[in-house]
């Protein structure tokens, strides 16, 4: 048998107020994909980061090899062999790829300087096996987010490391890029480096982990062979009950067009867009990275100024200039970018959650604190949202719950139209199933939904009608009843419907 | 032919002295048809006003003015326009004992002796309230670093013991020629000290800032001496609250210099140091005198 | 149990801290000198912060919504001109409202710079010091102004008044920053400044109208610093060009050592007036004791560093900081 | 990425172009307003112009790496004032008496080493308590300047050491011995931000410092060797200032600290961090120097010249959102 490369023993680690870490002890062998899994807050990213050096644990013990070690900082960790790559981005946007790639170890020449033949070389080596479409030079911040995962990916290949951390890597992903992500899982644990993978994503999960660890409010749960377990009991050991995860079949009674769009054209990022959303439906837009969704949401939320086409709201033209005049008529967004776009990080979980509706939620001149704390409860309890109260920090919350903030600070203002970019990136199994009820739920209510997603499973499982797009067109509609996951990956690398698609089942 | 004279002031805008100051000079120079100039400002700062002098020397004018921010520092500049035969003239506030071989002439009031007079005038108050022997006095000085500031605080500090040698400084603080900034030392003053018997400040702003604590705190029996006779000194004088200050014209400073620069240039002997005469003004004597423009 | 309690302090500390630091000074300089704590001594150095202190609520508008005011201190020399002037040339109850209407231009005209054209806000701010200076110097022609009969106008009452014993600017004082301090604490207003300031991007996409909120925190700033010139002028009914002058730089300490950040969405107007008593007492304090000027910069500059480490100490419960 | 820094410098910000703008203005306008019978644009004038930049152009230099890092330094002007002061009064001093004119180098020396370690004072405080560096800065420009104080109370600090002004004075190859270290200065940040790992970092640093910290980069020091970069910097302008000159005064270099910010801002160095280079910093310098002396050759009165300045800063920062806008199809945040 043998060793182990990394070994963690009864780990805690308290934050003031939180006991994020609870006695928690797992090892990963070499050449091992090991799967580390649990709700939102479950603590993950939390015993990532003890290990990664960022945290220093408040007890409990690592070992690498035989030896005990102390990770001090960031840098000790990797010259010991450990790779952490970030949940959330952890880039300098004003630099470039190769720069980030190796930020902080820059190699040097004489007089300190940058060997940058050096760098670029490595780099676009590095970049030539992850088959993306930049090279080294290109700024990062130019890059789509998906890109700049890709980025921070890289850097798990820069060192001869003996564990790779990855938290969340395809939180932002789309599937093409995940082929490659998983070449290079592949890649790392032939050559014997142990690899730890925190997901959400079941499909993933079984697809490239050996073993799966699990973590529940911060204990340890219990570690099972990939081979020996399906998704349900992993489901139940971390929360504790059974889900569905069935293809949406029902169709709920439609209403009359809530919103339409003829003709929308937005500069390059997309053109001659058109499709309506009735009350009751949920409409899914399925498509590749760079594919113009978002851009269509935003110009729908008086984001973008559209170059040509019209909006019709209940069958009215509508011009929407501003966010707040979208709102004004019934449209809510939940954006992609929670941290950049959905969140005011140092604010705290109430007051983000009713910031759209400050305004209306007035007694005399003040804010009625007291209906902002009934909004904020009845939707921490609806989206579970694991929080000490509202009194705490949304920046301090995991990644997961920060996004049941923004989903429940949308749903709390009652749109006729709700968009939702990417809504359960980053989301628990079971609330992501909560939230697709919800979603549902909404829709028979009469709400129009649009979900925008990158997560096949995710847009078959809610929507009534598919809207694929391609490079800023949309290529074909599905009904849910006629959708099969060829075709849908055919349109969406621009293969339209008339050429024919081998069915495999 | 016309002569072209360059000027380079210390600081316009700061106080209304040095704005009446720039504004007589142009004044003067264009009521002279012989006389075109050009007017610089060096807002307090003396690489700028270095690069100033540079720049009329690169623009070749046939006599250079200038209000030096620091009276050592601009020596060398000096220097170089005297190696381009231009004549300078220097005034308001002299330069250093080393610059004086490369200037023609200095124009402008005496400092030190205004301290000292302010110090004269403060004792013979005194002196007619019978207090010389025990009163107290509480100094304001100007901006720090100001040669104005320094000369005149220095002129007081040497002067009033030779007068009155009874009468002690019991502190000193600047009011950095604001008089806001002076009422608030002022109102310090008034709390820490139950005896204060005069108030001598750099200047008329600070003199009156002073005065206006004092009024606000009851205290009415103190004796104010300023410098640099503003408009309002000047009324604070006529109403009976402030009792002396020196007079010192802005105007006659610019023409002064403006003549010296045309006298020069003329060909005239003018002597080195030009002192033009700043009398004492009391609540006495102000009659003599008219209201200060400034 | 002893551990309880230290965690108990350090929670009060942490939320505090600054409070502590005011104590903490108050005390040693009542020890140096007992007139410091004397009533006409903390109505004096009241009055006076007053001025500081007005604008320093309004600046704290300004910073918690993410930019920086650089030009209220000239701004305050603007008011001051304007309202002498016109005061005695259309009376002052129409001087009055006149100077706020120009002054308030002004902050319209920076709001609408930063807020809907988006400059930088430093920068903007550094370049209307330099031209309101401009603007004050051509519209006085440098010169002093001063009211010609200063007994006889009701003029003085903001500067020189009291009302039930408190000087007027005190009560000035109080009553802008608790009408401001509630503006910002628990208006819908207020929450969007945090909002705007915290992360502009995320205010935007929740329908906030940045542009707005930005322009009317300087509409706010300029707001205060108009009453600040009114206070001003009518203190000492007379004014020079630079009454001002270096104001902006004590107003962000204030600010700033209240505890707001630089980088926007944190500070409260309380702390702010706790900032600018510190300053005040201090200045006043090191002046009761006779310290020489310079003295005074060395031991502002000490005690500037300190209470501030100290507050921010306190909130991450750590002496030093964790920076690598 | 290197090879186009120039290029790139060159390209970005607005303040080339507004370069442009001035000296096609003052030269038009000098024809018509100027007394002097030389145009604006003569040789002799620029070169003049170039050695006039160079005391705030020098801590510019600094000012850039410190901005990019992130940081600010609100305490330059006092540091130079307190370098001049070094410098000047150290040749007074009865141990270097036996030196001559040896003493230059050895106070050159002196001054500069505490321009560093007041620089790198900063530094440490920022690091060790984590208060943010405009506070520590702003309160060490108020502190720095009462040490300029207590050295010789209000009088200005003097020595006039001709040896050491002609040396200032001098000319080479037609530019003034101030000019150089502009120059040198230029070149040598340019070297050390664009081509070193510390230069790199310091962007890294500043446009992510999370990101800086997860990667290894050890922050602390590393902003503190930038603030005694400055400090020194700092000390170099009033060195090379000062030799000329020969006196300080105590008020000497205040407000230096805006004039820089200001340079360094219209050069196209973010506030925030993370973005600017020190050929954008040059630009920035040359155009608040071109337009001193602009208004000063078209005789524009004080109070003209402050509305100008402050008019014009912002003109160009309209002008460089203008160019930098990236259409109709951008975002509406
Ligand atoms: N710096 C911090 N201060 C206070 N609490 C924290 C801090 N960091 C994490 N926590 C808390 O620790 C718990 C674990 O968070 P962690 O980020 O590890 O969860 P996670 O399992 O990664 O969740 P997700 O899947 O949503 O990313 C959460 O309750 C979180 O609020
Ligand atoms: N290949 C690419 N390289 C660099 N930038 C790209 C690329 N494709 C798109 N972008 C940028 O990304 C933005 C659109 O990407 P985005 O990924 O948000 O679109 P999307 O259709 O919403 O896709 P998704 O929702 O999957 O992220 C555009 O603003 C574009 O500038
Ligand atoms: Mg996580
Ligand atoms: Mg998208």
């Amino acid at each position: 048998m043998t060793d182990p490369v990394l070994r963690l023993e009864n780990i805690v680690k308290t934050f003031p107020g939180v006991r994020a870490l609870d006695g928690v002890s797992f090892s990963v062998m070499p050449g091992e994909v090991h799967a580390l899994m649990g709700e939102n807050g479950a603590g993950k990213s939390t015993l990532m980061k003890v290990l990664g050096g960022i945290h220093q644990p408040t007890e409990g013990a690592i070992y690498i090899g035989d030896d005990r070690v102390t990770m001090a900082g960031p840098l000790e960790a990797k010259a010991k062999g450990i790779v952490f790559i970030h949940q959330e981005l952890s880039l300098a946007e004003e630099l470039s790829v190769a720069e980030n790639i190796y930020l902080g170890e820059l190699p040097r020449k004489r007089f300190g300087r940058v060997d940058w033949a050096t760098l670029t070389e490595r780099t676009n080596a590095i970049l030539g096996k992850l088959n993306v479409g930049f090279d080294a030079r290109t700024r990062v911040g130019d890059l789509s987010i998906a890109n700049q995962q890709m980025v921070e990916i890289a850097r798990a290949l820069t060192v001869d490391a003996k564990a790779v951390i990855f938290d969340e890597p395809t939180a932002s992903l789309t599937d093409a890029e995940k082929v490659v992500l998983f070449d290079v899982i592949a890649d790392l644990k032939a050559g014997g480096v142990g690899i730890i993978y925190i997901s959400h994503r079941m499909e993933e999960i079984f697809r490239i982990t050996d073993r799966i660890s699990i973590l529940r409010d911060g204990q340890y749960q219990g570690t099972v062979n990939t081979a020996e377990t399906d998704e349900e009991s992993v489901t139940q050991m971390m929360i504790g009950r059974q889900l569905d995860l069935s293809r949406n079949a029902s169709h709920h009674q439609l209403g009359e067009v809530a919103i339409e769009v003829r003709g929308l054209s937005c500069g390059k990022l997309y053109t001659d867009i058109s499709f309506d959303i009735r009350r009751g439906e949920v409409v899914g837009f399925y498509g590749l990275v760079g594919a113009g969704r978002t851009e269509i949401a935003e110009t729908l939320f008086g984001l973008r100024r559209p170059s040509a086409g019209q909006i019709l709201l209940g069958g009215v033209e509508t011009q929407i200039h501003s966010p707040d005049e979208a709102i004004a008529h019934g449209i809510s967004l939940v954006p992609e970018d929670r941290k950049g776009q959905g969140l005011v990080l140092g604010m705290n979980c109430r007051d983000n959650m009713t910031l759209p509706q400050v305004d209306r939620l007035a007694s005399g001149p003040f804010v009625a604190e007291g209906e902002e704390i009934k909004i904020f409860d009845k939707y921490r309890d609806q989206l579970d949202i694991r929080t000490p109260g509202w009194r705490q920090k949304v920046g301090n919350l995991s990644g997961g719950n920060q996004q049941k903030i923004v989903i429940g600070k949308w749903l709390s203002m009652h749109p006729d139209v709700l968009i939702v970019d990417e809504p359960t990136r980053g989301i628990d199994v079971g609330s992501k199933s909560e939230i697709h009820k919800l979603l549902r739920e909404l829709a028979a209510q009469g709400y129009a939904v649009m979900v925008i997603s990158s997560e096949m499973p995710e847009v078959l499982h809610v929507s009534d009608r598919i809207i694929a797009m391609y490079s800023g067109r949309i290529i074909r509609t599905f009904r849910s009843e006629d959708v099969t996951e060829d075709s849908l990956i055919q349109a969406i690398s621009g293969i339209g419907p008339g050429a024919q698609a081998t069915e495999v089942a | 032919e016309t002569m072209k004279i360059g000027i380079t002031q210390n600081n316009v805008g700061v106080d209304s002295y040095q704005t009446t100051y720039e504004k007589a000079f142009i004044e003067a120079a264009e009521a002279n048809e012989n006389v075109e100039a050009v007017v610089l400002d060096a807002g307090g700062d003396v690489a700028r006003q270095i690069a100033q002098i540079e720049d009329l020397i690169q623009q070749d004018v046939d006599a250079i003015i200038i209000w030096p921010t620091n009276g050592e520092a601009v020596i060398p500049a000096v220097r170089k326009a005297f190696q381009a035969d231009i004549p300078v003239i220097v005034t308001n506030s002299n330069i250093a004992e080393q610059g004086f071989d490369f200037v023609k002439s200095f124009s402008g009031p005496d400092n030190i002796t205004q301290g000292a007079r302010s110090a004269e005038i403060m004792c013979d108050k005194f002196k007619e309230m019978g207090i010389e022997t025990e009163a107290q006095v509480v100094h304001i000085t100007g901006q720090p670093g100001y040669t104005t500031a320094i000369e005149r605080a220095k002129g007081f500090e040497d002067r009033l013991p030779e007068v009155c040698p009874d009468v002690t400084i019991v502190d000193t603080q600047p009011g950095d020629w604001n008089r806001e900034k002076s009422q608030q030392v002022m109102e310090a003053f008034l709390v820490k000290y139950d005896d204060i018997d005069g108030v001598y400040a750099g200047d008329d702003n600070m003199g009156v800032g002073a005065l206006n604590a004092a009024k606000a705190a009851g205290r009415d029996d103190i004796i104010f001496v300023g410098a640099t006779n503003f408009a309002v000194g000047y009324e604070s004088m006529a109403a009976g609250d402030y009792w002396g200050s020196i007079y010192q014209s802005p105007v006659d400073d610019a023409k002064a210099a403006l003549n010296t620069a045309v006298d020069v240039l003329s060909g005239e002997d003018v002597p080195f140091l030009n002192y033009f005469d700043t009398p004492k003004i009391t609540q006495d004597n102000m009659d003599e005198f008219s209201k200060p423009v400034f | 149990m002893a551990a309880m309690n230290r965690k108990d302090l350090g929670e009060f500390l942490a939320k505090q801290g600054i409070l502590v630091a005011f104590a903490v000074f108050m005390i040693a300089f009542t020890m140096a000198n007992q007139k410091f704590i004397s009533i006409d001594n903390v109505f004096s150095v009241v009055r006076s912060s007053a001025i500081l202190g007005i604008m320093a609520v309004g600046v704290t508008f300004v910073v918690i919504s993410g930019n920086l005011d650089l030009s209220v201190g000239s701004m305050m020399s603007f008011s001051t001109i304007v309202v002498l002037d016109l005061h005695d040339k259309v009376g002052p109850a129409l001087a009055i409202p006149l100077m706020f209407l120009m002054t308030l231009c002004l902050g319209a005209f920076i709001g609408f710079l930063v807020g809907y054209l988006r400059l930088n806000s430093l920068i903007v701010t550094l370049g209307m010091l330099s031209a309101i200076h401009g603007l004050t110097l051509t519209y006085s022609g440098g010169q002093n102004m001063d009211i010609a009969d200063k007994e006889g106008t009701w003029f003085s009452v903001f500067g020189q008044g009291t009302a039930l014993g408190i000087p007027v600017p005190i009560l000035m004082f109080l009553a802008v920053a608790a009408f401001l301090g509630l503006v910002l604490a628990r208006t819908p207003f207020g929450r969007k400044v945090y909002a705007v300031g915290g992360n502009g991007t995320a205010a935007t996409f929740s329908g906030i109208r940045r542009a707005r909120t930005v322009f009317t925190c300087y509409l706010i700033s300029s707001g205060c610093v108009a009453t600040a010139g009114l206070i001003q002028a009518s203190r000492s009914l007379g004014s020079q060009n630079t009454v001002g002058q270096g104001l902006e730089l004590e107003v962000l300490a204030a600010v700033i050592l209240g505890g707001a950040s630089l980088l926007g969405g944190s500070g409260t107007i309380f702390k702010t007036v706790i900032g600018v008593l510190i300053l005040g007492f201090i200045q006043n304090g090191l002046l009761l004791m006779g310290l020489q000027f310079y003295v005074q910069f060395v031991v502002t500059w000490i005690i500037i560093i300190l209470a501030v480490w100290l507050d921010i100490a306190a909130k991450r419960g750590k002496l030093w900081s964790s920076i690598a | 990425m290197q090879k186009s820094t120039v290029s790139k410098a060159l390209k970005s910000g607005a303040i080339w172009g507004f370069i442009l703008l001035e000296l096609i203005f003052f030269s038009i306008a000098g024809e018509h307003l100027s007394l002097s019978d030389t145009a604006f644009m003569d040789g002799e004038n620029m070169l003049l112009l170039l050695k006039q930049s160079a005391p705030i152009g020098i801590i510019a230099m600094g000012m850039t790496i410190v901005m990019v890092n992130g940081n600010i330094d609100l305490s330059v002007g006092a540091t130079f004032a307190i370098a001049a002061i070094v410098l000047l009064d150290s040749m007074t001093w009865p141990i270097f008496a036996g030196l001559g004119d040896g003493v230059i180098p050895v106070a050159w020396l002196l001054a500069l080493t505490v321009g560093t370690l007041l620089g790198a004072l900063n530094g440490l405080i920022v690091w060790k308590t984590g208060v943010d560096a405009f506070i520590v800065t702003l309160g060490s420009m108020l502190g720095y300047r009462g040490i300029v104080f207590m050295f010789n109370g209000e009088n200005p600090t003097s020595h006039l050491n001709w040896t050491l002004v002609d040396f200032a004075e001098a000319e080479f190859l037609g530019f003034a011995t101030a000019t150089w270290f502009l120059l040198g200065v230029t070149l040598v940040m340019w070297f050390v931000m664009a081509r070193t790992v510390h230069g790199r970092n310091a962007y890294a640093i500043g446009d992510n410092r999370e990101a800086a910290v997860n990667a290894g980069i050890r922050v602390g020091p590393h902003m503190m060797i930038n603030f005694a970069i400055i400090g020194f910097l700092a000390a170099l302008s009033a060195v090379v200032f000062y030799s000329e000159a020969g006196s300080v005064n105590p008020n000497d270099g205040q407000l230096y600290e805006l004039w820089v910010i200001t340079a360094v801002v219209l050069g196209g160095t973010k506030i925030t961090g993370g973005a600017g280079n020190v050929i954008g910093t040059f630009g920035g310098v040359i155009a608040i120097q071109l337009l001193r002396k602009g208004l000063g050759h078209i005789g524009a009165d004080t109070s003209t010249v402050n509305l100008a300045v402050g008019l014009i800063l912002i003109a160009v920062l309209f002008l460089d959102k203008q160019l930098n806008l990236k259409g109709k199809e951008e975002l509406k945040v």
